[in-house]
């Protein structure tokens, strides 16, 4: 525990805002549904769009169901399904672009024209296609939404992984008659850590806001359940009164994706220190 | 060694220096767009029904659905299909609509033009407006302005689309009433009432855009500005503001064109959200609706289209940044 | 009246559809008066929006062809049948049917409309090339023939005292004799000026309309807004002057503000819980009988459409339908009952997915709220919601329990027939039951009409009885609109007065 | 009257750091001010602050006088006035203090158009004079190309046109040759002094280098770790220094030879026949030829782009040769590194030139040393551990430094764990490419004796690759001189000392500056006597050739003449060449 805090005092203020953020989020993700006063599907307002009062913290939605415990019901999706899925899309794009630049050549050619294919078929569409062939299930959302990013993460981790790879620590390791995996893996991707971790954060906003988006075609978690996103969509009528069921959730995705890549940024300088 | 004065990169050769280039990526284009077909092809024969089906409705009769098939040449292989548009392709046909009953190319050439207007709008928008937040960022790295601007893209990147398009409209048009609500492109429009329809699709999806453009901005903007070359020009008393322009820009446009190429090739099939908010007649929706109806020459037609765009945009981007690094150029 | 005492029978809802705005009902009820240019928002529109009538499958394309085209009769607020292009209709036995057209008719393109025409447009419903929505509703015209220039003789397959409401369907609108593929030439209130698939239709007044003085406005623009929430903000901002399909949560928008009116038509259109009687769990009586008893009707009526619905009973009649039958007790919230007959199914604690979609207007939220109480009588549903691509050809009566949604029909036969019957297509819930089926013909030919609603009153016990299908609420259709537009009134057989406001609406300005 | 430039009591902090402590010094009008001292000394630094600026928010105290002005005092927009226009800068490394992309001459006529001192074709002709001056080759035209597109001298010299072109009162050299072929400098060097005389400005020179220093100075300051530590006219400093730091450098400064020559095997250890090698289609080693015994240590020198790095970078594997053979042990080793065995890649260990990028910025000091262990020796754990440790005692480097990052070590300590990693693997050959070019002279110096002291003991052969004649000259048992790929000469060191020489090996000779001044006058500038192109056959340093013969040169391939322990490629007679590098 005493290394966390030492860790988040060596953080600069802007470093610990973004930790206390996602701090805050991961807790609500991780205990949220325990603490949720209702039920995620429960209807308990008679009216809708109520206003914050002491029954209903947050208000209530479109339905008349208490706005916190959706919140906090959602908040799980948000967190997991896209750091999950940015995750997966870094962990698949860097692990391509390592291979094609380490073994170049044909290699380097098909992985980059396999990339070009995905980026270029637009993410939307493709969802609702595989939504509309398999159904919607968590999997298949984390599944699109990773594959969707992976050409992006691949783009940026190639150029690192070929700038890299034509410094003289990569030549001497492969002078030394070193493989591929170790140059890969052990000289080439410990210096491409914080512009990943960097581009990580990026597109996890990017996946939070196509969540939102495949909501809105029809596509995201599955009903009671919503992710941030859905919530926002869900309560679209309530924005002209600003009911505190659609600025809350659309505050909570801000303070969420701000936090993060405040985290992030603030890495740098540390990492440079250790 | 000394001596090497002779050679080098006239202007005149600066274009036909990219020639090969582009001969080579027009080449692999043909492979990508290849490949897309053939994806587009497999996950396409993965939905449920078809085009004869999702035409005809809940209310058809399996006799009407056999005479439909029989008619859109449903009832041959998937393959002998695929293999047919390609040969058609090759030529430069697209095929038929399935559903509309006309050319393909009539009903992409009916769209193509405003999803390339809104695109271009879009553009004209974000891409200014993305450099200076880049540009300012990355001459007050670490300051209180950085910061700020920093928060504020990612955070409008952070908020769904339809949340921004539906607030612009709420506030711009049924308080306002300065702009319209939706998108009524036609050809008898006016430019000025076209450029007023476009507003707010253009603010939605500028929203999107500018944040990752910025970023990169501030990215190579701020790694030019840590170069010798930077401080020897202040060192020549070169004012800041022309160091920026003269000096950095120049240098940092490569990194920059690439983002802005990407950013630009998702404006097309990225708006779908917007195109459906302000009903706007473009490409994204008419793919979604080429999805919908199964219709899978239009479909098909959609995605080379999307991939073109976007194999193309990056080739501009990269002939930019060679034409505008010397040293690549005169490779 | 040229209708003669016997055709008018079966055909309508009395006063159904008398509910109209304030705005509009007033007693300065002013005089119509013509000019005015208005724009109108559909809900959906695509390439696959077509000029041809018989291929009509969403309301843009049912508000495009009415523009166009005339049909034999025409469906008024009361929900019965007047002659339109018929001048009569009439039939002694309810088979053999003589239809009298009116004279000096034209075609947009100037020719005259004949028996011929009405030949044709009748019988290439019969040809499956062509692909008619209503192909199976065809089937049973047996000969359709003329008579002279201008008669026409329909001989059906059995009989059926509904034709002239059949007849009033958009899809049975009158094309021009040798068009396979029509492009608009009709005979309707409105001419082509501009069509764009998937982008929008412009229509002007048809200055040779052979109903004198009408239409009223000059042009009309249809175009589709897929957002409901920008469909009402276009309205809002005077982008647009009509707007179909409003959400009961927007009301208070538009209704908080002076320029803009809405149109509720209560109509029989529901959103159903079908529960497959082919398989199991959902084929056990008490599973089913459980079920209803968990509908919290008044909730899904508050909730989700804002009292903007009238509560079911799990059958397809509507309370102000003429042949509803009050008799049937209804069906409400009983948590304890719903436990007993969990129990008797020896069901306790089964999980199941329920298939939903936002092609079926509210079954997410209606699933939802199924989810909720079936959990308190334990039974465990999980929420599937599908996309709506592709809902209705995989899911739709695919699993043990999905929702449909059934437009309003033009009379109780076609609810019926089409969706009840044994061996009916779309016999949701696969519920077969002889005395039904047996009734169902009986009432057909009935010519009787307080037989008649004897026979539909048992029919619907039998469906809230023991039929696999819950009908929580019949939901009202809700149009927005500008209050300059007047001569706005509810037909109960879809929005914008069943598809067919352009005849109607004129501008006050 | 005062003088033209004076600081007093100049103390620049970074950090809560003193990088710059009570520095102070005048100089006359016209007069030449070295400042000399390792990297780290705050040369640079009291350089920039004359210019009002500091680098990484450095805060700047004291006072500065140009002239009337207290450059201290004043504003953004007064220095902006200053700089370019009185105060001039010429850096370290042109090619990345000129901006890539754009033309050399929009560079060197800014300063005088921001300063709106001329109109753009007046400064142009300006700036085609100054070219002239600085002997830039076609002057009228070179003003149209991109820094990548001229030679380091070539840029150097540009450089100075662009300080110069204001005609500034004072001139700042940051060490302007550092980066410059022996054999380049020198013509630099006598460019900068006549132009800067010509101006009649004020300068400040900036070096490492004392035997630049003597040519250039008027009087000099050395400087260690921000304090003066000795200040006085050239000729004193040089010849009479008072301080003992200054007599470290000034030894530093010559390399000693060695004092007892290493136990020498007899049988070829490393043997290269033969070898030929290309980056593509363009030839960068022809013929090469070498036989290096247990022990010995063989020089290769020669100007940038002669291939010398190449060499190293074939035999190791790196670049596949495509002819001729390379054995070691009399076991031919494959071309490229595809099929050789680990224990084959053991055995040849290539020591980068540049020891910031040859360690991984990741890892720490023990990391970057276990690792061979465990690749070529299986050595895990404590083992590893253990000899960790004595690897750093062998380098002279502390045990606790095992878990630092490399980052945190300074130049001289990241080339001795460069180094240590190479010898980690316990190798037979050890390839050294340039492995003290990038650090100052006592470093480079300390770290040459390492590298003897460690070869002695352990019996390597080592490959030394150095554009420094005179270490060559010092620590080598062979030397071999590459031009443009070629071995134009291969002598052993007794026969090297002889002095009988190729005319380029003489050339290199006489480019390296003596401590005196009067030397750079008095250096020859012998200039090419045939024009033209060399053909593929023909002698590689003819355009370049002092000493060529017309008809003869240009017409045939050079023949070998070999002597006593000498072989050179020249159509010279041996006895001929003697008397000409003399």
């Amino acid at each position: 525990m005493s290394r966390f805090a030492s860790f988040a005092k060596s953080l600069p203020l802007s470093g610990r805002i973004g930790l206390s953020l996602v701090l805050f989020w991961l807790a609500v993700a991780l205990v949220g549904p325990a603490v949720a006063p209702h039920g995620v599907g429960a209807f308990v307002d008679q009216d809708v769009f109520s206003p914050v009062s002491s029954a209903f913290p947050l208000g209530s939605d479109y339905l008349g169901r208490d706005v916190l415990s959706r919140l906090l019901w959602g908040a799980r999706y948000t967190v997991f399904l896209g750091a999950g899925a940015a995750l997966l899309a870094c962990l698949i794009g860097t692990t391509l672009a390592l291979t094609a630049a380490v073994r170049g050549g044909w290699v380097d050619e098909v992985l980059s024209r396999a990339m070009d294919t995905l980026i270029s078929i637009p993410s939307k569409i493709f969802a609702l296609v595989m939504v509309a062939a398999f159904g919607s299930s968590l999997a298949l959302l984390l599944t699109i939404t990773a594959i969707t990013y992976v050409p992006g993460n691949y783009r940026i981790a190639r150029a690192l992984a070929v700038n890299v790879v034509s410094l003289d620590f990569v030549t001497v390791a492969r002078a030394r008659g070193e493989g591929g995996l170790h140059v890969a893996l052990r000289e080439v991707l410990p210096n491409m850590i914080h512009p990943l971790l960097a581009d990580f954060g990026l597109r996890f906003v990017f996946i939070v806001l196509l969540l939102s988006g495949l909501s809105f075609l029809g596509l995201g978690v599955q009903p009671p359940y919503a992710d941030l996103g859905s919530l926002v969509r869900e309560n679209m009528s309530g924005l002209v009164d600003g009911a505190p069921a659609i600025v809350m959730p659309a505050l909570a995705i801000a303070t969420l994706t701000v936090g993060a890549n405040l985290l992030i940024d603030a890495l740098k300088p540390v990492e440079k220190q250790g | 060694m000394v001596g090497r004065v002779s050679g080098g990169a006239a202007p005149r050769s600066a274009i036909s220096g990219v020639l090969p280039l582009i001969a080579k990526r027009i080449g692999s284009a043909l492979v990508t767009l290849l490949l897309v077909s053939a994806v587009v092809f497999t996950i396409s024969g993965l939905l449920p029904g078809d085009a004869a089906q999702e035409t005809l409705g809940q209310s058809a009769t399996p006799e009407q659905v056999a005479a439909l098939r029989h008619e859109m040449g449903l009832d041959r292989p998937a393959l002998t299909r695929y293999v047919d548009w390609l040969g058609g392709m090759a030529q430069g046909d697209p095929g038929r609509s399935l559903v509309a009953n006309m050319p393909v190319r009539e009903v992409i050439s009916a769209r193509l033009p405003n999803s390339l207007m809104l695109a271009g709008f879009t553009a004209l928008v974000s891409v200014p407006l993305a450099l200076a937040i880049g540009i300012a960022s990355a001459i007050n790295r670490g300051g209180r302005l950085d910061r700020t601007l920093n928060v504020l893209t990612l955070s409008a990147v952070a908020v769904p689309e339809f949340l921004v398009a539906t607030l612009g409209v709420l506030v711009f048009s049924v308080k306002l009433l300065w702009l319209p609500s939706i998108a009524l492109v036609s050809e008898d429009a006016s430019l000025w009432d076209t450029l007023r329809s476009c507003a707010l699709p253009v603010l939605s999806l500028s929203v999107v855009v500018i944040a990752q453009m910025a970023r990169m901005t501030r990215a190579a903007v701020a790694d030019q500005l840590d170069r010798p070359y930077v401080e020897m020009a202040r060192l020549k008393g070169v004012p800041f503001r022309r160091v920026v322009l003269f000096h950095v820009m120049p240098n940092a446009v490569g990194p920059i064109v690439n983002a802005v190429a990407l950013s630009l090739s998702y404006l097309l099939g990225g708006a779908i959200i917007v195109e459906t908010i302000f009903n706007f007649p473009g490409l994204a929706s008419l793919m979604v609706n080429a999805v919908t109806s199964r219709d899978m020459p239009l479909l098909q037609a959609c995605a080379m289209i999307f991939c073109a765009i976007y194999l193309t945009l990056v080739l501009v981007a990269d002939v930019v940044a060679i034409l505008a690094n010397p040293r690549l150029r005169a490779q | 009246m040229d209708f003669t005492r016997r055709t008018l029978i079966g055909s309508g809802l009395a006063a159904a559809g008398a509910i109209t705005l304030p705005g509009l009902s007033g007693p300065a009820r002013a005089v119509p008066r013509r000019g005015g240019s208005i724009r109108v928002a559909m809900q959906s529109s695509s390439t696959a929006d077509t000029l041809d009538p018989a291929k009509g499958a969403m309301a843009t394309d049912y508000v495009r062809h009415f523009c166009l085209y005339s049909g034999l009769t025409r469906m008024e607020g009361d929900l019965r049948p007047r002659p339109f292009l018929a001048q009569s209709i009439e039939s002694a036995d309810r088979i053999t049917w003589h239809v009298d057209l009116r004279r000096g008719v034209r075609f947009a393109d100037g020719r005259e409309l004949t028996s011929a025409d009405v030949v044709h447009s009748l019988q290439r419903h019969l040809d499956p090339k062509l692909g008619s929505k209503v192909a199976s509703i065809a089937k049973q015209f047996a000969d359709v023939r003329t008579d002279g220039r201008h008669g026409v003789i329909i001989r059906l397959t059995g009989a059926n005292a509904d034709l002239p409401a059949i007849l009033s369907q958009s899809h049975f609108l009158i094309v021009p004799a040798g068009e396979d593929k029509p492009t608009g030439n009709g005979s309707g209130p409105f001419r082509l000026a501009d069509f764009r698939p998937g982008v929008r239709t412009v229509v002007t007044r048809n200055t040779e309309y052979w109903r004198n003085g009408e239409p009223y406005l000059d042009r009309i623009e249809i175009i589709a807004i897929p957002d409901e929430i920008g469909r009402v903000n276009a309205l809002l901002a005077g982008d647009v002057q009509l707007i179909i399909a409003v959400q009961p949560l927007s009301t208070r928008r538009i209704e908080r503000s002076a320029q803009h009116g809405i149109l509720t038509t209560p109509s029989p259109l529901y959103t159903d819980l079908v529960m497959r009687q082919t398989e199991l769990p959902t084929g056990n009586r008490d599973f089913v009988a459980a079920v209803k008893h968990l509908i919290d009707r008044p909730l899904i009526k508050r909730a989700l459409f804002r009292g903007y619905a009238t509560i079911g009973n799990d059958q397809p009649i509507p309370p102000f339908h003429p042949y509803f039958n009050p008799a049937v007790p209804q069906t409400v919230l009983d948590i304890d009952r719903a436990k007993w007959h969990v129990a008797r199914s020896g069901l306790k604690g089964v999980r199941l997915p329920i298939y939903c979609s936002p092609a079926a207007a509210g079954s997410v939220d209606m699933a939802s709220v199924l989810q909720e109480y079936g959990a308190q009588a334990g039974l465990e549903f999980a929420v599937n919601r599908m996309p709506a691509d592709g809902y209705w050809s995989t899911h739709w009566m695919k699993h043990p329990m999905s929702f449909g949604n059934t437009n309003p029909r033009p009379t109780a036969d076609l609810v019926f027939s089409q969706f009840f019957r044994s061996d009916a297509e779309w016999n949701e819930s696969g519920w077969k039951n002889p005395r039904f089926d047996m009734l169902l013909t009986e009432a057909r030919a009935e010519a009787d009409e307080a037989r008649r609603k004897e026979l539909y009153g048992e029919m619907q016990r039998l469906v809230h009885d023991q039929c696999g299908v819950a009908i929580p609420v019949f939901i009202n259709m809700l149009d927005g609109h500008d209050r300059r537009l007047k001569g706005m009134t509810a037909i109960p057989l879809g929005g914008l007065m069943g598809y067919r406001f352009a005849e109607y609406a004129w501008w006050d300005a | 009257m005062s003088a033209h430039v004076a600081v007093k009591d100049l103390r620049i902090t970074a950090g809560g750091k003193a990088i710059v402590d009570g520095v102070s010094f005048e100089i006359e009008r016209g007069q030449v001010l070295a400042l000399i001292g390792e990297s780290g000394s705050g040369k640079t630094t009291i350089a920039l602050a004359l210019m009002g600026h500091s680098r990484f928010g450095a805060t700047i105290s004291g006072e500065v006088r140009l002239g009337e002005t207290r450059v201290d005092r004043l504003d953004d927009a007064g220095l902006q006035a200053l700089r370019g226009r009185r105060v001039a800068y010429v850096a370290q490394s042109a090619a990345s203090a000129f901006n890539p992309s754009r033309t050399i001459m929009a560079q060197v006529t800014e300063p005088l158009l921001v300063h709106r001192l001329a109109g753009k074709e007046e400064a142009e002709a300006r700036a085609v004079d100054l070219f002239r001056a600085l002997a830039l080759p076609s002057p009228e035209t070179i003003g149209a190309r991109y820094p990548h597109q001229l030679s380091g001298g070539q840029l150097q010299r540009l450089m100075a046109a662009m300080a110069l072109i204001t005609r500034p009162e004072l001139v700042i050299l940051d060490e302007p040759t550092t980066a410059l072929d022996v054999t380049t400098q020198v013509e630099v060097l006598k460019a900068f002094k006549v132009a800067i005389a010509s101006v009649g400005a004020t300068a400040i020179y900036v070096s490492h280098d004392l035997a630049v220093v003597a040519q250039m100075a008027d009087s000099i300051l050395v400087l260690n770790q921000g304090r003066t530590r000795e200040q006085g006219a050239a000729e004193q400093v040089l010849h009479a220094p008072a301080d003992d730091y200054t007599r470290t450098l000034m030894g530093a400064a010559r390399p000693h030879a060695r004092s007892a020559p290493a136990v020498v095997g007899k049988e070829a250890l490393l043997k290269v026949e033969g070898v030929h090698a290309a980056y593509g289609k363009v030839p960068v080693l022809r013929d090469i030829s070498l036989s290096l015994a247990k022990g010995a240590t063989l020089g290769v020198i020669g100007e940038s782009g002669s291939g010398k790095s190449t060499l190293a970078r074939v035999i190791a594997g790196l670049l596949p040769r495509s002819a001729g053979s390379v054995s070691l042990a009399g076991e031919e080793l494959p071309k490229g590194l595809e099929g050789r065995s680990r224990e084959q890649f053991r055995r040849v260990q290539l020591v980068f030139q540049n020891a910031d990028t040859a360690l991984n910025p990741v890892q720490t000091v023990g990391q970057a040393l276990a690792r061979p262990l465990a690749f070529y020796h299986g050595l895990k754990g404590a083992a590893a551990e253990a000899e960790v440790a004595r690897l750093l005692d062998l380098i002279r480097l502390p045990a606790h430094l095992a878990t630092r990052n490399v980052r945190q070590l300074s130049g001289g300590q990241k080339q001795r764990v460069n180094l240590a990693r190479a010898l980690a693997a316990r190798p037979e050959v050890l390839l050294c490419d340039e492995v003290t070019s990038a650090l100052d002279t006592v470093v480079g110096a300390a770290i040459l004796e390492l590298i003897d002291e460690l070869r002695r003991e352990l019996g390597i052969a080592t490959v030394f690759i150095s554009h420094d004649i005179s270490t060559v000259r010092a620590f080598c048992d062979q030397v071999l001189v590459l031009y443009g790929g070629t071995a134009v000469e291969q002598a052993d060191a007794a026969a090297f000392g002889r002095g009988v020489h190729h005319p380029y090996t003489d050339l290199l000779t006489d480019s390296v500056p003596e401590m005196r001044a009067g030397w750079l006058e008095q250096a020859r500038t012998r200039k090419a006597v045939l024009a033209g192109e060399s053909g593929d056959d023909l002698c590689r340093f003819l355009p370049r050739c002092p000493v060529a013969i017309a008809g003869t040169c240009n017409a045939a391939p050079p023949p070998l003449r070999s002597g006593d322990g000498l072989a050179l490629l020249c159509h010279h007679e041996l006895h001929d060449l003697e008397g000409m590098s003399a």
